[in-house]
């Protein structure tokens, strides 16, 4: 556990926060009381950084991201303690209005199905040229004009008139470059992608992927990119939170963590993935017989409101002993910039993809 | 190192993950409490404080309907014209008409003729608007187009002014009234059983039984119509309400129940000629009729909250 | 092109023979709106041995779906041949149709609605053995049990409702009930794309071992590259209703032949971020044509980086790989030079057939 | 929008045909003899064969429609058998008063339902939203009649402020036309509003729940601009849809709010009509009532196609 770790040339400490989340705690109103569903969540994300935060449902990372949006129910949800502090401002204890003064301008957010997260009944236009004018004071030309400049840069074609169509007459991957080009109208210091790909095409997923790529290069955003899919996290992130049922369990730069996970979660995460063994699928000897068997996670995970005491992976883990189930673990430094919620995660050498 | 509670944690040569199923007993993390159909129904449904205020009240309506003769206090045909118009008293709970006759009396018999008629009403439109409805929104095609046609243009019509002319053409009394009612009731019920089993038609489960083998007969009785009980017992919840409603105006109107017996629409409708000397001829019977079918509503509320599918389960 | 190009030798006899089929749809919008046709799937040939699974891939709209479902006949084909074992299903009457589709079994994508919601699990099981084998009372809650154990549910599961299961669990729930009558082929669509991927993991291995018991053959339909991979011995690439590439999953993973098949590997991410950034890959321009709109000659000409003249007018006829199946490209064929392939996942070392694909000469 | 205004005129077509041999098809439900059925109990066989030659009873049903349906495309609704007056005279004298409560009475529905419902929708679970809920349901509970009662009984007979009966053609003074349609209006819109209401709330809070206002949101718009400009025009959609149906059920219950206020309009007609068996005048009744719902229903077509652009664009 001494081996000195080649910190990732993506990551330099010295560049600046966009967004410090520190101990974010969500809870939800259900009928039998209020219920965590986010436990002390922290991290921060760096301005021109990409951090993928990965998990399956019910892992709490889309609640995680509403969150610092200001974007939860408010009458059926609180953040009983945490920060998220942006350009030096705590968005959660802002007041409603100052924090929609925020959205939008200085953090944005990009969302899953561009169906239906554009509104069937205005134009794209209208929609982008809308957030102009809101933060920025603009007349209606002037929004007008930036619609058709911000559809230009996320590599829409003829701009110009296609700002004057509804989103029913896009297909799915240019709404979703629509969906982009309205977070990214005000330059936003954050851009949250809450599974921005998940309902796309691979072929489409590819653009669209390319296009948050050049964004964040191009205006120097931090991004904040939720996901569930953890080849596109390999694809798009600099730097990995991995979730599990409402904590962070591991978190690292990127290739660390697929080269060498340090939580037994993440490990059999990565390893229940069928393309990880097809490394040696390509060496089996006859087909069908010589396959080899996936491994996977035993079990489902734990519901909010019902986590097991202890380590909340302790009942599906392979790794697990005595002082998993009796202890809480805390998060460790495996190595510099990692960080793992295990309490055997120093003497523990897990594999990973490579 | 501490002895391990689950196991000893695997020697560092051998792979942990294969043929690992996990500490946690797999009876014990699962949530063995099972509730049938049926009970979660009378859970969620006891658990909506209005709906059962509401169903209370149907019963006890129901109950007083059924056992009228035994409940009245007087004869409700009865004249007694020395005592007219009175307010109500111990004697009059409810005072009495213009010819004396005992207004609580007459409406626990009106309850029995309002609920009889709302029923025949509500199954007339059943038979009119199900079964066709069933059919056109499971084979589609020009059935459905011609029966939509058909639908759209009885909806067309004022539905009260097509109850009238119903009436009108085969003459007023409350059977032919409440027939009429029926079949101003019948395209609500066809378009929502239509709507209702396409939607489920579309539903995967549909596809599946069928790539079983399932006969079209067997997949319309044990997977279309299970699903569209719930929206359908709604709907009739409902309209027994305005039912009842179609009803009390249609025999406001003279159209409806014929003299001497008296529903309670009808009571109003006699009621209002005395309404500045007796205003409580047209107030009780009126309130009576208004409960009713604000039980009825609300029951139906209730149900459909009850029948409620669950939420997919979101990402939180 | 009809004729059975590249058929199993007589004898060894597939158990699933597709030849030649369309299925076209008419659609309308509205009332007095000019209807639509739509070719979703367009003179689609292929076959499926014993035991076999033939993995389908394609994005949404290639048609995939629906030539699951064709060869159920769960839509209606307009033309061409679905055999089963030698039996032409395509056009058996609607009476022994029913005896014939208990060798045949689909499951579908969405775990959530595959499950009738009114139905305890238990007579969602049972219910392929009451309409096919009578099966009733104890006899029927037997088999029920045994493939409840069978695809690692519980036995008291058997009088729950679908709403007291996870995605996984249903999932499991739908294989039961395919498997319930023993069928010989079974039309994977989508099957475990809807899951988590832990969960995702669990469902796989269960097919494969059920494939081992029972020596079924699969249809594995998905658009998850990874996962067809893993599955499947064989891979069919649809695009736009065509089958554009067919061949051994290894051949089409390491050596596509076709560039859409190359595009769509190298727009699938590798989940290692090092072999990510590193590797070579092309970013597919636009969007798929619209199916109601196809273009004329080869549906992928629009987007293609290596697009001729001739693409946009002649559609290409299949030709034979050396090294397995066939491709439909006119990058291929008698005044073609042989186009270099790049190993497709960007590996250096996986390459062992040296770079391109041997190919024959298309034959007239 | 003119393909969708043709599309709409064309598909009303057949649905007026079809209306027309419903309201035809009234005279073939008569029991027995038609003529002597009409006639009454006590008619002469003169009175008979007047109706039977007044109904053209004697011909062929095909020919029976064709002249009626011919007759009414020209605006000819044949005679009333009561007092051999025309049909479409009666009508047009008496739809002023009609067509005065109707649009009345859906004017206060709308200016109730509206507000009360976008307060509703966006006061989930408050003490507004209880508060509209608990008016609608009562709204619809309340038979129209008794309402109509209960505000005479209010308004005229306890306070006095507002006249019980009768109307005034706004013609002749626009102030009392105006104070003698309140009473009568409010009853008449009081379960327009409740519906109204209902809907409104209901698909406001659909709407309000859909993803593309949590984008709304995200873009830090103001809460008024999602609620009026994302929301409303989404939400408007289903309301305008029913819209039709309500003008259908306000032309009906103006029957029985005519009757109570003794407005002279369509529903003493109507009402007059069916006691005596005046079947020509029931179905000009019909006919006229379902063609203005259906020209209504066209206008709600036209501006759900300005609400949905999928639908214009299509």
């Amino acid at each position: 556990m001494t081996t000195p770790d080649v910190t990732p040339p993506s990551f330099a400490p010295s560049r600046d926060v966009a967004l410090q989340v520190d101990g974010l705690t969500v809870e939800f109103a259900t009928d039998r009381g209020w219920t965590r569903v986010v436990d002390g969540v922290s991290f921060s994300v760096l301005r021109g950084e990409t951090l993928a935060i990965v998990g399956e449902s019910g892992s709490g990372k889309s609640v995680t991201s509403l969150a610092c949006m200001g974007l939860l129910p408010r009458r059926s949800s609180r953040t009983p303690s945490g920060t998220a502090e942006l350009d030096g401002v705590d968005l959660l204890s802002l007041p409603v209005r100052a924090m929609e003064d925020l959205r939008g301008d200085r953090i944005a957010m990009a969302f899953q199905e561009p169906m239906t997260s554009l509104n069937p009944a205005y134009t794209v236009g209208d929609q982008i040229a809308e957030v102009v004018r809101r933060h920025r004071d603009a007349a209606r030309k002037e929004g007008w004009r930036r619609a058709v400049e911000v559809l230009d840069l996320v590599g829409i074609p003829r701009a110009a008139e296609r700002v004057k169509s509804y989103p029913h007459e896009f297909s799915g991957g240019m709404r979703q470059r629509v969906m982009i080009a309205m977070a990214i109208a005000c330059e936003p210091a954050v851009l949250i992608a809450d599974e921005l790909t998940t309902a796309l095409d691979v072929t489409i997923q590819a653009q669209v992927l390319d296009v948050v790529r050049q964004m964040r290069d191009q205006l120097g955003m931090a991004v904040l990119f939720i996901t569930h899919d953890l080849a596109v996290v390999a694809d798009i992130a600099d730097r990995v939170l991995v979730m599990y049922a409402g904590q962070e369990v591991e978190t690292s730069a990127v290739d660390d963590l697929f080269a060498r996970p340090a939580h037994p979660y993440t490990e059999g995460l990565l390893r229940s993935m069928p393309q990880s063994s097809t490394a040696t699928a390509a060496t089996a000897t006859a087909v069908g017989t010589g396959r080899r068997r996936l491994d996977s996670i035993p079990g489902q995970p734990p519901v909010p409101g019902s986590m097991p005491a202890g380590c909340r992976f302790a009942p599906r883990c392979p790794y697990a002993v005595e002082a998993c189930v009796d202890g809480v673990p805390e998060l460790l430094q495996v190595r510099p910039e990692h960080f793992a919620r295990c309490t055997r995660a120093l003497e523990l050498t897990l594999r990973g993809t490579r | 190192m501490t002895r391990s509670r689950p196991t000893d944690p695997p020697a560092a040569d051998h792979d942990p993950w294969s043929g690992f199923t996990g500490w946690a007993d797999a009876e014990a993390t699962e949530d063995t409490r099972t509730e049938s159909a049926v009970r979660r129904f009378v859970r969620r449904f006891s658990s909506q404080r209005l709906a059962m205020v509401a169903l209370v009240a149907i019963g006890f309506l129901v109950a007083v309907a059924a056992f009228a003769p035994w409940v009245v206090p007087h004869d409700p045909l009865a004249q007694n014209l020395s005592r007219a118009l009175e307010a109500p008293s111990a004697t009059y709970w409810f005072g009495t008409d213009a010819v004396g006759r005992d207004t609580l009396s007459r409406m626990v018999f009106g309850a029995r003729l309002s609920l009889l008629a709302a029923a025949e009403a509500v199954t007339v439109a059943l038979v009119l608007g199900v079964v066709p409805g069933l059919v056109a929104g499971f084979f589609g095609g020009w059935v459905d187009i011609v029966l939509s046609r058909i639908t759209d243009a009885v909806m067309r019509i004022p539905p009260l002014i097509l109850a009238i002319a119903i009436v009108g053409v085969f003459g007023p009394n409350l059977r032919n009234a409440m027939f009429a009612v029926g079949v101003i009731f019948a395209p609500r019920f066809l378009r929502l059983t239509r709507s209702a089993v396409m939607a489920v038609r579309e539903e995967t489960y549909i596809e599946a039984s069928r790539s079983i083998g399932t006969s079209t007969g067997a997949v319309l009785r044990r997977h279309v119509l299970p699903n569209i009980l719930s929206p359908l017992i709604v709907q009739i919840s409902l309209s027994m309400g305005f039912a009842m409603l179609a009803e009390a105006s249609l025999s406001f109107l003279g159209l409806g129940v014929q003299p001497p017996q008296a529903s309670w629409g009808a009571m109003v409708g006699t009621g209002y000629r005395f309404l500045d000397l007796a205003p409580h001829m047209v107030l009780i019977p009126g309130f009576a009729i208004v409960l009713a079918v604000l039980a009825f509503n609300v029951l139906g509320d209730g149900l459909r909250d009850s029948f409620g599918r669950e939420e997919r389960a979101a990402d939180r | 092109m009809t004729g059975p190009a590249h058929s199993t030798p007589a004898g060894t006899g597939s158990l699933l023979e597709v030849e030649d089929v369309s299925v076209t749809f008419t659609l309308r919008t509205a009332p007095l709106t000019r209807a639509k046709r739509l070719t979703a799937v367009n003179h689609v040939t292929f076959d499926i041995d014993r035991g076999e699974t033939l993995g389908l891939v394609g994005e949404s709209g290639s048609g995939k779906s629906t030539t699951g479902r064709a060869i159920l006949r769960l839509v209606p084909i307009s033309s061409g041949s679905v055999r089963l074992d030698g039996t032409e299903v395509s056009s058996l009457p609607r009476t022994q149709l029913r005896q014939w589709r208990r060798r045949m079994q689909m499951i579908f994508q969405d775990p959530y609605s595959s499950l009738d919601p009114s139905m305890q699990v238990g007579d969602s099981i049972a219910e392929p053995l009451r309409v096919h084998e009578g099966l009733r009372g104890r006899r029927s809650v037997d088999r029920v049990l045994e493939l409840l154990d069978r695809v690692g549910l519980a036995r008291h599961h058997l009088r729950r409702y679908p709403y007291e299961f996870s995605g996984g669990q249903r999932q499991r729930l739908a294989i039961a009930r395919a498997i319930a009558l023993n069928p010989s082929l079974v039309v994977c669509d989508e099957a475990v794309s809807a899951l988590d991927v832990s969960t995702q993991s669990q469902v796989i291995n269960l097919l494969d071992d059920l494939r081992a018991d029972y020596g079924m053959s699969y249809l594995f339909i998905a658009h998850d590259l990874a996962v067809v991979r893993h599955i499947s011995e064989r891979v069919a690439v649809m695009y736009l209703g065509h089958i554009v590439e067919t061949g051994p999953t290894e051949r089409i993973f390491q050596q596509p032949a076709h560039p859409y098949s190359r595009a769509l590997l190298d727009a699938s991410p590798v989940p290692d971020p090092v072999t990510q950034r590193t590797r070579h890959r092309t970013i597919l321009p636009g969007d798929p044509p619209d199916p109601a709109h196809p273009p004329a000659g080869c549906p992928f000409a629009g987007r293609c980086p290596e697009v001729k003249e001739i693409c946009h007018v002649e559609l290409p006829a299949p030709v034979p790989v050396v090294t397995g199946g066939d491709v439909r490209c006119h990058l291929y064929g008698d005044s073609a030079t042989p186009v270099p392939v790049a190993a497709a996942d960007g590996r250096p070392d996986a390459d062992p057939v040296g770079g391109q694909p041997a190919l024959s000469r298309r034959e007239h | 929008m003119l393909r969708l205004l043709v599309r709409r005129l064309l598909l009303m077509v057949p649905i007026m045909v079809l209306v027309s041999f419903i309201v035809f098809g009234l005279v073939l439900l008569v029991p027995g003899d038609p003529a002597i059925a009409l006639a009454g109990p006590n008619a002469t066989e003169q009175r008979v064969e007047a109706i039977r030659e007044n109904l053209g009873l004697n011909d062929p049903i095909l020919q029976q429609y064709g002249r009626w349906i011919g007759g009414a495309i020209q605006g000819d609704l044949g005679e009333s058998l009561f007092s051999g007056r025309s049909v479409s005279q009666a009508i047009a004298e008496r739809v002023p008063v009609t067509m005065s409560l109707a649009g009345a009475a859906l004017l206060i529905a709308l200016l109730i339902a509206v507000p009360a419902g976008i307060v509703a929708a966006t006061n989930r679970g408050r003490p507004a939203d209880s508060m509209a809920t608990v008016g609608a349901s009562l709204g619809l509970a309340m038979p129209s009649f008794w309402l109509g009662l209960v505000l005479v009984l209010l308004f005229s007979v306890w306070l006095g402020w507002l006249p019980a009966t009768g109307y005034i053609p706004f013609g002749e003074n626009p102030a009392a036309w105006a104070v003698h349609l309140i009473l009568p209006a409010l009853t008449l819109g009081a379960a327009a509003a409740a519906e109204t209401t209902r809907q409104l709330r209901g698909s406001l809070t659909d709407v309000l729940g859909q993803d593309y206002v949590r984008t709304a949101r995200a873009k830090g718009l103001r809460r008024h601009t999602v609620v009026f400009k994302h929301g409303l025009k989404n939400a408007a959609i289903p309301v305008v849809t029913v819209l039709g149906f309500q003008v259908a059920f306000l032309l009906g219950g103006s029957v029985v709010v005519e009757q109570l206020f003794a407005l002279p309009g369509l529903g003493g007609l109507a009402i007059r009509a069916v006691l005596n068996r005046d079947l020509p005048m029931i179905q000009g009744v019909v006919m006229f009532t379902a063609v203005i719902v259906m020209i209504v229903n066209l206008v709600v077509d036209l501006l759900y196609g300005w609400l949905n652009p999928k639908v214009r664009t299509a």
